[in-house]
């Protein structure tokens, strides 16, 4: 893990919003990535650049269990998701394809879009504006999957 | 010298005694139909136009059936234009989710035997079913006719189309006109009348030869004319006066061509991929593997054809991983349809029942196909690219046709 | 220490004695369901990420294309085309335009006690019947679908005690609404709400999938229902036995407890762009709408087609208003067609399609466009949910949505 | 008498106006939006490479099918200059020289023509390919006057007193 970018979002933040429905039948991630954040920062999926974090408030995620939401991001090279909460499909959409979740109490009311910020997945830390915050560890059980690179990752290396 | 129809109803239209194919006279518009893909246009060159008042609001029918129901954003902006045009120039006449403009200008009773009518959409040849010279213009020449209430046209000449005896059960209308395509070539009559008359095209309904009538334009002609009778005047709730009823083609008028074809002779026909006028018997492509059917349209959307397509469905099932996708041509035989049964007998059957409108004809939504897909549709155009990519193949039949292929999963 | 009902699902389905909150379980599913809207991303990870691609039961897969019925565009078909040839070449169960997906699975393949995973989020409908639907994405249906089996953690669950009965012009959804207004949009986050209480007697089977379904929107993974007498009996009606029929014991552990008293419940519309924005409905009306929607796997059931056309029965639908009105299946469609109800609609100028999510969904049929507003008895309200990014959504009872439909505005049936 | 020389582009028999411009596009706000479309059902890498001043050449019943003025606009706004066919369809014949869009009808040429070529058009007379004349026939007078107009729009605005 390295330092990157913040993009900063509201709570209760939908994945309508992440990736709207009139796309999720296009043919691949690909074609769908661009449309990422479409009508609330158009721009995201040019300025985004790999390594970058999405940080959101409550309830990150909320809404309908379209897996695109979090492979759109993952796509697009974004590191990782922090957030104060996240809704309980998104949260698992993301272990499953490999796109670490963290949930941080205290750190997204003390940044803002544009800020850079540093995350140790080992360490369970997230730090930004000269400030260190500790994050919720993921049980070993969903670490072990993201560790792996994902469910479908980790199935093909247990049939090794 | 006698008169063909057109030529009788532009005389009577323009004041002279006879009119003569090649003649450029200007005509008075009885009734114009506008829609809801050319409106924002028509507004738009108007505008431009100068004009500042429609010449007679009442003769105006606006019709939103292309884009009912949106599918996409910018179909908003052309009803709010509809809307808009409509509230400023005191246009009463409006059905924004009432069915096909060429279902409803006769159906509503907007047009009758003998009137001139323009409409912004190529079908508008439908209204010769009633013995209207009806045809197709583009949005600055509506602009202008509602500026004006006129519009110049050149006489054209006329080919008579003679049709003798009973066809076979399970022969429809539209099996007859695409045979006369076939025959005539997509464009064998441009700038030209067609007209029918003999005792199969008396003894049919209004609905068949509405059928035919809108699909004139596939040969490229002008309007297609059917002699207003009876039923007629039933349909159109009216008693007709003696110029309606001298509606025919008289013995010694002038026809640049005449064919004769006996009813027994026809057979049930495909438009193959990609023209309307590469027709083949179906019985020569039979076991042809398909994707989708579409029954519906301005062509074949109507009460008779949904009967027919029920009657063929009645008891089965649509065949497995095939799409059956219905869409009557208004919400008047939408009504009908369902209070006949017909209706319960396709969805029953596994059919995707729509509300009225243009469909899956005009390209828009309603049954998009991709790459390598193939489908039999009742409507009357199969051009390249026309309901989806230039690798879809379109086969275009009657609906007694369309709906047995549905069951069988294949052409039959 | 007792178990509740999801609790006792989740064992039987992981083989176990006893599982607790907080466990991590493998279970075997008893059925999956996915529908088009990522159906084809499933089938392209199964054969370009799988290292031995195969399905360990056909028969526990069901694909439904509902999302975009007809398609719109050739790479909706494209991808649809996947799904349905995928569907034949695996002989899994294929449906296509005869609903949306989870009246289908109610219709046609619930049972109670099942363990059911979902490639949507409303997948929670199921608990309606007793079952254990829960919403995953495509990754999660992939594994499953190859391994039959996945890993749950198992939730807590709260308790909604419901008393007393719903006073006339008051529907169940108004009640979910209202519960989903107190509890907030992530107030159940990774939770079991399960509804109990005498109330419960009151309610019928669809009343029950209404509230089921809108559990997702205050974060819940899942909503249940007893399987008592009232589902085993549309269950028997519909030649289908229960694989287990749980009561939650006496001593089950719940993490908290709401009490509804139904009696109380009033007419309520959520605001845009949140489903928890929940206020009375008379506070919203008189704002002008554009279009209205009754439909979706919320709303969109007999019951709700009856409670709408008998308010635009001899009425028309406002002239500036699109009122789509969307059965939920197509067997839905046809008792509607039966009791009359879809001649009503097609008097009043209503618009009636074929059985499909709609603009629920909202990427097609009857997108809404710029400052545009919407009521609808759709699941979401989301911002642009229903098409422009400035249209607005409101949610709200079929009552309110027709008769909203008819003034033009924003009204409740009783000020018609 | 009005003289250009322009390069051809060779399409075929009854060039559909859903070829021209398919539906899925006829309600892009301008028709600068749908231009980019054109053709693309048939050959759709043609649009971009049309040049202004080109000129194309085509067989019978050019433009059948639909009404939409979109198809004769779309095709003016790519730059083509002027369209010969062996035939052309009623609607789209109309609704050309209603944008001052120039059609001629010619039966020969299109059996001769090679794609990429060069020709020179004299209108209301001949078109020159590789020293060959090819004969076209005049327009009618009323014809004649819209285009003189400029199109359907300017004459209105004339009889309107905007001009």
């Amino acid at each position: 893990m390295s330092v990157g970018k913040i993009f900063k979002f509201h709570d209760d933040l939908d994945t309508d919003q992440i990736i709207a429905s009139q796309y999720l039948l296009l043919p691949t991630i690909d074609e769908m990535k661009v449309h990422t954040f479409e009508s609330l920062e158009p721009e995201f999926p040019k300025e985004v650049r790999p390594g970058d974090f999405v940080v959101g408030g409550e309830n990150f995620g909320c809404g309908s269990s379209r897996e695109q939401a979090p492979r759109v991001l993952k796509a697009l090279g974004v590191q990782a998701v922090v957030a104060k909460s996240f809704a309980r499909i998104f949260y698992r959409n993301a272990i499953n394809i490999g796109l670490p979740v963290i949930v941080c109490k205290e750190l997204p009311d003390a940044v803002d879009s544009g800020d850079e910020m540093d995350l140790s997945l080992t360490e369970g830390t997230a730090a930004a504006k000269g400030h260190t915050y500790p994050c919720t560890k993921l049980p070993p059980y969903m670490q072990r999957i993201l560790n792996q690179g994902g469910l479908i990752a980790s199935l093909n290396k247990e049939e090794v | 010298m006698g008169q063909t129809i057109i030529e009788k109803i532009i005389s009577r239209n323009t004041g002279k005694p006879c009119v003569a194919p090649g003649d450029i006279v200007t005509v008075s518009a009885d009734r114009v139909m506008l829609d809801d893909i050319m409106i924002p246009f028509i507004v738009d060159k108007f505008q431009e136009m100068g004009f500042d008042r429609v010449w007679d609001p009442d003769k105006v029918v606006l019709i939103y059936d292309h884009l009912v129901p949106p599918s996409q954003l910018d179909d908003i902006r052309h009803y709010k234009a509809g809307d808009e045009f409509a509230k400023k120039y005191g246009i009463r006449h409006i059905h924004r989710s009432d069915g096909i403009c060429h279902q409803l200008m006769t159906e509503a009773g907007y047009v009758k035997p003998g009137d001139v009518v323009f409409g912004t959409d190529s079908h508008t040849t439908t209204y010769g079913c009633v013995g209207a010279c009806s045809t197709g213009i583009g949005y600055t020449e509506m602009a202008s006719i509602l500026g004006t209430g006129s519009l110049w046209v050149k006489v054209p000449e006329t080919i008579k189309i003679i049709i003798e005896g009973t066809l076979k059960e399970d022969v429809m209308s539209k099996d007859i006109i695409l045979r006369i395509i076939g025959d005539l070539g997509a464009d064998g009559a441009t700038y030209k009348s067609l007209e029918f008359c003999g005792s199969t095209v008396e003894a049919m309904s209004i609905s068949s030869r509405m059928t035919m009538a809108n699909m004139a334009i596939e040969a490229g002609a002008k309007c297609a004319l059917f002699t207003p009778d009876e039923k007629t005047a039933r349909y159109c709730q009216t008693e007709l006066n003696p110029f309606q009823k001298s509606l025919s083609g008289d013995a010694d008028a002038v026809y640049c061509r005449t064919l004769t074809y006996r009813a027994e002779e026809f057979v049930r026909v495909m438009a193959c991929p990609s023209q309307v006028d590469k027709i083949c018997e179906v019985s020569r492509l039979e076991g042809t593997v398909i994707d989708q059917v579409f029954i519906g349209s301005c062509t074949n959307g109507r009460l008779e054809d949904l009967k027919m397509a029920a009657k063929v469905l009645e008891g089965k099932k649509v065949s497995p991983y095939v799409k059956l996708i219905v869409t009557p041509a208004s919400r008047k035989v939408y009504e009908e349809a369902m209070a006949c049964g017909a209706l319960k007998t396709l969805a029953s059957a596994g059919a995707i029942i729509t509300h009225p409108g243009c469909g899956l004809c005009c390209g828009r939504t309603g049954g998009i196909l991709c790459d390598g897909e193939r489908v039999v549709a009742t409507n009357n155009r199969n051009f390249l690219g026309r309901m989806g990519t230039s690798k879809v193949e379109i086969y275009l039949a009657s609906p007694a046709t369309a709906a047995a292929c549905a069951a069988a999963g294949k052409i039959v | 220490m007792g178990m509740t009902i999801a609790e006792k699902i989740i064992a039987l389905a992981a083989g176990a004695d006893k599982v607790k909150a907080g466990d991590i379980h493998t279970v075997t599913l008893d059925r999956m369901m996915s529908n088009d809207g990522t159906t084809h991303l499933t089938v392209d990870m199964y054969h370009n990420q799988l290292k031995h691609p195969r399905i360990a039961d056909p028969k526990k897969m069901v694909f439904i294309v509902d999302h975009n019925v007809p398609s719109d565009s050739p790479k909706t078909a494209a991808s649809q085309k996947k799904m349905r040839d995928f569907a034949r070449e695996h002989d899994i169960d294929f449906w296509e335009g005869q609903g949306v997906c989870h009246q289908i699975m109610m219709e046609h393949y619930v049972c109670p006690g099942e363990l059911i995973f979902g490639a949507d989020s409303h997948t929670c409908t199921y608990g309606a019947l007793g079952a254990f639907g829960t919403g995953v994405g495509c990754t999660d249906l992939l594994y499953g679908m190859v391994t039959g089996t996945s890993w749950v953690l198992v939730p807590e669950t709260v308790k909604f005690h419901l008393t007393g009965k719903l006073p006339q012009g008051v529907y169940p959804r108004d009640l979910m609404l209202t519960i989903i207004g107190t509890i907030g949009a992530s107030g159940a986050n990774y939770q079991v709400m399960e509804f109990c209480g005498d109330g419960v007697q009151t309610l019928s089977v669809n009343d029950r999938m209404v509230l089921c379904n809108l559990a997702v929107e205050a974060g819940a993974k899942t909503a249940v229902f007893e399987a008592d007498e009232i589902a085993l009996a549309w269950l028997e009606e519909r030649g289908r036995k229960p694989k287990a029929v749980f009561k939650s014991d006496e001593d089950a552990v719940y993490a908290g407890e709401y009490t509804f008293d139904l009696s109380k419940i009033q007419p309520v519309a959520a605001k845009p762009d949140f489903v928890d924005h929940v206020v009375p409905a008379k506070e919203v009306c008189g704002v002008k709408i554009d279009e209205a929607f009754l439909g979706s796997c919320n709303n969109g059931r007999i019951d709700e087609l009856r409670v709408g056309a008998a308010i635009v029965k001899d009425r028309r639908v406002s002239d500036h208003v699109r009122f789509l009105v969307v059965p939920a299946s197509n067997e839905v469609y046809l008792q509607a067609m039966e009791e009359g109800l879809i001649d009503i609609f097609m008097k009043s100028g209503a618009i009636i399609m074929n059985p499909n999510c709609s603009v629920c969904w909202g990427s097609c049929q009857g997108v809404i466009g710029e400052h545009e507003v919407l009521i609808s008895t759709g699941t979401r309200n989301f911002k642009g949910r229903a098409g422009h990014p400035s249209s607005k959504v409101y949610l709200a009872s079929a009552a309110t949505v027709a008769a909203s439909a008819v003034r033009g505005e924003i009204c409740t049936a009783d000020m018609l | 008498m009005e003289q250009f020389t322009g390069k051809v582009w060779v399409l075929g028999d009854d060039i559909d106006t859903d070829i021209i411009i398919p539906t899925e596009y006829l309600a892009l706000k301008t028709i600068d939006h749908m231009k980019q479309y054109g053709f693309s059902p048939l050959r759709p890498e043609l649009a971009a490479m049309i040049k202004k001043g080109d000129i194309i050449v085509a067989g019978r019943n050019f433009g059948c099918g639909s009404s939409r003025e979109q198809a004769p606009e779309v095709i003016k706004a790519l730059g083509i200059r002027c369209i010969i066919a062996k035939s052309f369809a009623r609607i789209f014949f109309r609704n050309s020289i209603n944008n001052g869009l120039l059609l001629m009808e010619q039966p020969d040429l299109y059996d001769d023509i090679k794609e990429g070529q060069e020709i020179t058009v004299t209108v209301n007379q001949d078109i020159s390919y590789q020293g060959k004349s090819y004969k076209v026939s005049s327009l009618p007078d009323n014809l004649v006057e819209i285009i003189h107009a400029g199109g359907l729009v300017k004459a209105m605005r004339k009889r309107n007193g905007l001009d």
